[in-house]
């Protein structure tokens, strides 16, 4: 039983979640397990949990991309520029926006699957290529955004504000789809054995083009909805993003490998690594000691969690 | 070395006892074959011996002394040997460097000598009688059974005492293996201490001096061969009688595919038509483009010119999705790379066409129930229908490679050395499935390289030599010799 | 090397210049929007408005190494005037590389004290520190909680933060909670600055040292409902932070005259090209410079008082 | 013979290489091919490529290394801080930042190869722990290190300063190791197939823990170099410098699943974005359209590459 637990990862790092919060709920009554804290954590990590969805699907099939951070920044900017130079109403920038991203993940798709180029190149060029991009579209930051634009990440549902509902909404679709339909379970397949995948009838480089259009839409909905809740869209947005969302699905089950991961561990992985970050300001660990703590306890989980597999795999 | 002792070898894996209380005694200069069904604990056992399992129970004598073998280094230094069942060799380098993988030759500076390499591997190359490559060769441009024979090269380049084969022939054609077997006999008589395992029993008649048998991971005792006939070993290792194939025909005059002037990388205008209910064997020597042939009907390779014709309609396909969904199956000859998602569980391998092709939604209950009975029907054994393919032993492996084809019904088999490293027991099970299939109508094309299986099976053997179609027999004029001459001169 | 070596290049090297005149502007993180907006479009103009070629080089990331590569490869090239951005003291070799060279070299932003650059034109970081640090004790009246914010182990930066806590150093009504690393990050300093207020319910005020700073702090203050009454100052005036200064948000921004850095950096070089001021029959062969050595060019102070008058001038 | 030469990417991109030098020795002949530009050229990327050899080995055995870039500065940091601080000779403290940076290799190595902690996570994770640790060394940045010290990158021989020799010396001494003795041919078994590498009698585990070693140690030696060439150790140097030289070493022929990879390929990758980036300071390409060029240049050459070996292998 405990063994199996500790065999799917999601569950042991669910475990480990509650025990964090429980400990610092206890270390930090009136401070951590406040509702203000514990929804604005969840609020901050909206962005990258998104993207992670997106990742964890290409990490499953045995790629990744390494552009999305600067989508999450091309979006919200041409965004905003159609909104704003462009006077077109929200619901068509937003498409525009979205769109505009699924394409780029078209090109990397089509490019890395049909003319196989090496995705950590092809993606890495890419980064540089779209903030290039987002950073013409916006000059500087584009301000004072239409207020129905603002009020996709600024109104709140339950005192919580949207980006947070809009996260656990991908999670659970996508929980939904990759579990569930023979579409989405054919990634593990790919992961697992491409070239077997393709014996099986699987049409794996149309599905690997998906998966990174699939997975740039999602920057792209981020983007919208990170310059919505700044109210601004600045061409910065989203920098490091995606080595930080690579290492929450990682975290989260995913391996670089493929054929591992499930949906729910990119939340996990994110809410992880959110819940370290506000515990060390709670307890007032300076700036220059964060990087360091941050990185020895993720060390020391997958570490634990390693060691705690082999010794329950005996019993 | 003169002797190696195995004493109550003991091994159980999550799920399954391998081994239980094993005790074996190999002399020098014997041929000493150890046969079993799949999962036996054949491989288990010489993996021990080879030092890359660790017994749980049990001690191994070496000449008087006992021996821990703790890892392949350890093997190779008390001059153990082994040809793995599952290939070892490294695609991106070339032939010489997997030979001698580890051990160049080198100068007292710690310098490699590619000069010496690149002789000593053409030796070993020419004493396997494989003139068609060359030292430097990439192996990953080999066919599966050069592939083999460089594996043999590798072990031999040790200059082993003891030298364990795990199902070497599984992968070739007669030739090699006849250069096989000569080779065999002769470190025999230099001393060497053989462990031969295999499914051909005809094979161990042939070569062995003794028999030793497992079943179910228990010993079953040693036999000179003299004392044991080919029934009384079958009935020791299934524990049952097999009663031999019942040769008769279910073709139909109906033809259900036909394939005109087909050419591709490695074949020339092929043509043929293949009859409902019809068994059509492929035979040829190993390179011959029967793999190449069968892909392109799949779909799986580019098709330069010519058609394929199912049911009088012309197939276009660019992706094996297209036959697949017309009623093709394909079982690859290389299991592990091209047939098995090694990593996922018996339900998962056994149910992805099936789904690719039915509905969208997953059902989980479903896909579970159709597994478990195909892992009943097919008998394939493992503890439950959830344990990761890689874990099964090579035999239920290919087993569950087939099963996934028959939930998708299709009308054309075509099967690529199916009965590679799959016991007595099993290769029946397997001719039997095929047969029924045949008086269901549907066709079957066979790749074989084992001829017994090609005459006993087939209504029709076709002769592919050089990517051309050197000639056809019915089952009533073919036999060994004159496939032979037709797939050489 | 000899001067009298330096003079014959120097003065050969003229009759080219005029042939040919180009100015180049070397800087780091070339497409930090404040740095685009401010000091390229100034310098751009300049060249216009004197018909000579500018040209803008340097790595996109903030990279002194790149920079000072980049530096060395322009003076392969024999410019007619180096304008470049004090980043960092290790920039002194290469600037004494070009002056040696012979090519008229100015620094902008920060001082590189320990080169021998013709002139520096710019501000005093620690000045910025100051100046906020003074504003906040203000805004707070001398006591409660402060945290702050920037890039560390940048060397303009930590002499901000220096400035800053001298002047605090004499309220010892103030609380220092932290000092930390937004890594020029929107995400990650909203982040830190919704950590902080949860850990601190009673902070009294944030201090921002990069232009990244400023939006991130004052979006998590918003969102936590405190926008008003934490205190933000921060530094650049980019138009977002002018907007949020407009709606109260951010309480002070300790501006640059970034505009001047570059107009004037340009055309001291242009002076002493033209050699339009000449002190001596050849001030080289005197060893002195015809263009200021030091100008400070001052800070602006924007608060919601004079905002308006900064905003109009952008729209 | 022309679609061996293809094959083989090291040969194709040298033939590149040729082509670019010659087309720009053209169009800019009076400042692209002088022995200036072109030393310095070589001695920019002479970090780059020195760390990017350790790299390509641990490629060639199927893992990478994202803490390098970090070891850069914390090398520098802390054989500055020796120096400067504790006042130890030049040899002892150069060879205390070199050890120590081993150690860390050794971390990574034996944390990913014993304990299969997962190599992404790990050395990302590193990544921020050492680039913490070098913040702690020097602060802001450690000035004016002693003579002896600068000495080591800043002196020349035959007018081409040392760096670029010890990067010829890295290459030239690797290519060796690495095609000719029987210890560094292990890495392309390790590489190639692992499970085949053990069955072989190759101790993966600690073949992999030396690689580790061996690329943190020349990352080390890079660091060590770089901050006496600028005469100062700054925190932030070495940003970024992890992908760079992934890139680099992936387009000089090595691939994230190992196995393939020739040590020159190092040199002629990071050679190739080199010339590029010169070509672009030459041609005054301005700041921002950089990262879009050099993105589709990437692009552009290796989907060239395919396209050309698709079409020659047929012949
Ligand atoms: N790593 C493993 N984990 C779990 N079970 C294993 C593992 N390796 C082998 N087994 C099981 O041990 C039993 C013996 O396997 P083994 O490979 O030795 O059989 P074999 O006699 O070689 O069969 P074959 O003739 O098909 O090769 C099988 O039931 C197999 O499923
Ligand atoms: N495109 C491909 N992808 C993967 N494997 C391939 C491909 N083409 C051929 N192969 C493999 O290369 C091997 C070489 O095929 P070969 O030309 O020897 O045909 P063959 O006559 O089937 O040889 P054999 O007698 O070994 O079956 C085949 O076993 C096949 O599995
Ligand atoms: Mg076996
Ligand atoms: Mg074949």
């Amino acid at each position: 039983m405990l063994s199996k637990i500790l065999q799917e990862r999601i569950y042991s790092l669910a475990i480990l979640l509650i025990v964090v919060t429980i400990v610092a709920s206890v270390i930090f009554p009136n401070t951590f397990p406040t509702f203000e804290n514990l929804s604005q954590i969840l609020l901050n990590l909206s962005t990258d949990t998104i993207v992670a969805v997106g990742m964890m699907i290409l990490l499953i099939s045995g790629v990744f991309d390494l552009s999305v951070g600067s989508v999450v920044a091309f979006a919200g900017c041409l965004t905003a520029y159609v909104l704003h130079f462009l006077n077109l109403p929200v619901p068509v920038a937003v498409t525009i926006g979205i769109l505009a991203s699924v394409f780029i993940g078209w090109i990397n798709g089509y490019l890395i699957a049909y003319q196989n180029i090496n995705p950590m190149i092809q993606t890495l060029a890419m980064l540089g290529i779209v903030r290039g991009l987002a950073l013409l579209a916006s000059g500087s930051a584009i301000q004072n955004l239409p207020y129905w634009f603002n009020a996709i990440s600024q109104s709140k549902l339950l005192g919580v504000q949207m980006p947070v509902w809009y996260m656990l909404l991908t999670i659970i679709l996508f929980t939904f789809l990759v579990n569930k339909t023979i579409f989405f379970r054919r990634y593990y397949y790919i992961g697992g054995n491409e070239k077997a995948a393709d014996l099986s009838g699987i049409r794996v480089k149309k599905m690997k083009v998906i998966a990174f259009m699939l997975s740039a839409g999602l920057a792209g909905v981020a983007g919208v909805l990170l310059s919505s809740r700044l109210g601004a869209a600045l061409p910065t947005m989203g920098r490091g993003l995606e080595l930080r969302v690579i290492t929450a699905a990682i975290l989260g089950g995913a391996s670089l490998s493929g054929g591992s991961g499930k949906i729910p561990g990119a939340l996990l992985g994110a809410l992880f690594m959110a819940l370290i970050a506000n515990i060390m300001v709670i307890s007032r660990v300076s700036g220059y000691w964060q990087e360091i703590i941050l990185g020895i306890i993720l060390i020391g989980t997958l570490w634990a969690d390693k060691v705690l597999q082999k010794r329950f795999s005996k019993i | 070395m003169k002797h190696l002792q195995l004493n109550h070898i003991s091994k159980t894996f999550p799920g399954v006892k391998a081994l239980s209380d094993v005790t074996l005694s190999i002399h020098a200069g014997e041929i000493h074959a150890l046969c079993g069904e799949n999962g036996a604990g054949k491989s288990t056992l010489m993996n021990i011996l080879a030092g890359n399992l660790q017994p749980d129970e049990g001690t191994i004598v070496l000449d008087q002394l006992t021996q821990i073998i703790r890892s392949p280094q350890n093997a190779f230094a008390l001059g153990i040997s082994i040809v793995y069942q599952h290939l070892s060799l490294i695609d991106s380098l070339n032939v010489a460097e997997n030979v001698f993988a580890n051990d160049h030759p080198v100068n007292k500076f710690g310098i490699i000598q590619f000069g010496k390499l690149y002789e000593k591997t053409s030796l070993l190359l020419q004493r396997l009688k494989l003139d068609q490559i060359t030292p430097n060769t990439l192996v990953s441009s080999l066919s599966p059974a050069q592939k083999q024979m460089v594996e043999i090269a590798k072990a031999l380049s040790q200059k082993p005492a003891i030298l364990i084969l795990d199902e070497p022939t599984a992968s070739l054609t007669d030739k090699e293996t006849r250069t096989l077997f000569e080779i065999l006999q002769k470190l025999k008589k230099e001393g060497v201490a053989i462990i031969y395992i295999s499914h051909r029993l005809d094979e161990l008649f042939i070569l062995a001096d003794c028999i030793s048998i497992l079943k179910d991971g228990k010993y079953q005792g040693t036999f000179l061969k003299q004392n044991l006939t080919k029934a009384s070993l079958i009935k020791l290792m299934v524990g049952r009688e097999i009663n031999s194939l019942k040769s008769e025909s279910y073709r139909q005059i109906e033809i259900l595919l036909s394939v005109k002037n087909l050419s591709g990388q490695k074949f020339h205008n092929v043509s043929f038509n293949l009859h409902r209910g019809e068994i059509l064997g492929l035979s040829g020597l190993v390179g011959a483009g029967r793999t190449e042939i069968a892909r392109a009907i799949f779909g799986a390779d580019k098709i330069e010119s010519g058609d394929v014709v199912l049911n009088n309609v012309v197939l276009n396909t660019n992706h094996p999705f297209d036959t697949i969904s017309k009623g093709m199956a394909y079982v690859p000859e290389e299991r592990k790379s091209l047939g098995l998602f090694s990593e996922m569980s018996v339900q998962d391998n056994i149910t992805v066409t099936h789904n690719n092709l039915t509905s969208h939604i997953y059902n989980a209950t479903e896909a579970a129930q159709r597994s478990v009975e195909l892992k009943d029907k097919l008998k394939i054994a493992t503890t439950n229908v959830q344990q990761k393919v890689v874990n099964l032993s090579g035999g239920n492996q290919q087993k569950v490679v087939l099963a996934k084809w028959l939930l998708t019904n299709p009308e054309v088999f075509i099967v690529d050395e199916p009965t590679h490293g799959i016991d007595v027991g099993a290769k029946f099970e397997i001719y039997e499935l095929l047969k029924s299939l045949a008086s269901q109508g549907k066709g079957i094309i066979m790749i074989s390289s084992d001829m017994p299986e090609l005459l006993g099976l087939c209504d029709r053997i076709l002769v592919i030599k050089k990517g051309t179609l050197a000639g056809e027999l019915s089952s009533a004029e073919a036999t060994e010799e004159k496939l032979l001459t037709l797939s050489t001169y | 090397r000899s001067s009298t070596e330096v003079v014959k290049q120097s003065i050969d090297t003229e009759e080219i210049k005029t042939k040919n005149e180009e100015y180049v502007m070397v800087t780091t993180a070339v497409t930090m929007p404040m740095y685009v907006n401010h000091d390229q479009a100034a310098f751009k103009k300049w060249g216009e408005a004197n018909n000579v070629k500018v040209s803008i080089l340097g790595p996109a990331e903030w990279d002194v190494p790149a920079q000072i590569n980049t530096i060395e490869e322009v003076i392969g090239t024999h410019p007619s005037g180096l304008l470049i951005n004090g980043t960092d003291p290790a920039l002194a070799q290469v600037i004494n590389k070009a002056v040696a060279a012979g090519i008229p070299t100015v620094v902008y932003d920060s001082d590189i004290p320990n080169s021998n650059r013709h002139a520096f034109i710019g501000t005093d970081w620690y000045e910025i520190g100051e100046m906020q640090g003074e504003e906040m004790v203000k805004l707070i009246n001398g006591k409660g909680k402060v945290a702050y914010m920037g890039i560390l182990g940048l060397n303009n930066m930590e002499a901000g933060f220096q400035g800053m806590l001298d002047v605090f150093k004499n309220y010892p009504g103030i609380e220092l909670v932290g000092k930390y690393d937004d890594k020029a990050n929107v995400e990650e300093a909203a982040r830190i600055t919704s950590d902080v207020l949860s850990a601190h319910p009673d902070l009294a005020g944030v201090c921002g040292f990069d232009s990244n700073s400023g939006p991130g702090i004052a979006l998590a203050v918003k969102e936590s409902g405190k926008a008003g009454r934490v205190k933000i100052t921060t530094v650049d005036w980019e138009p977002e932070h002018l907007a949020l200064v407009k709606e109260g948000t951010i309480h002070m921004l300790a501006g640059q005259k970034r505009e001047l850095f570059t107009h004037y950096g340009a055309q001291f070089l242009y002076d002493m090209v033209h050699r339009t001021n000449r002190l001596s029959q050849s001030d080289l062969k005197a060893g002195i410079t015809s263009i200021p050595y030091i100008v400070n060019t001052g800070l602006i102070k924007i608060t919601k008082e004079n905002v308006d008058s900064f905003l109009n001038n952008r729209e």
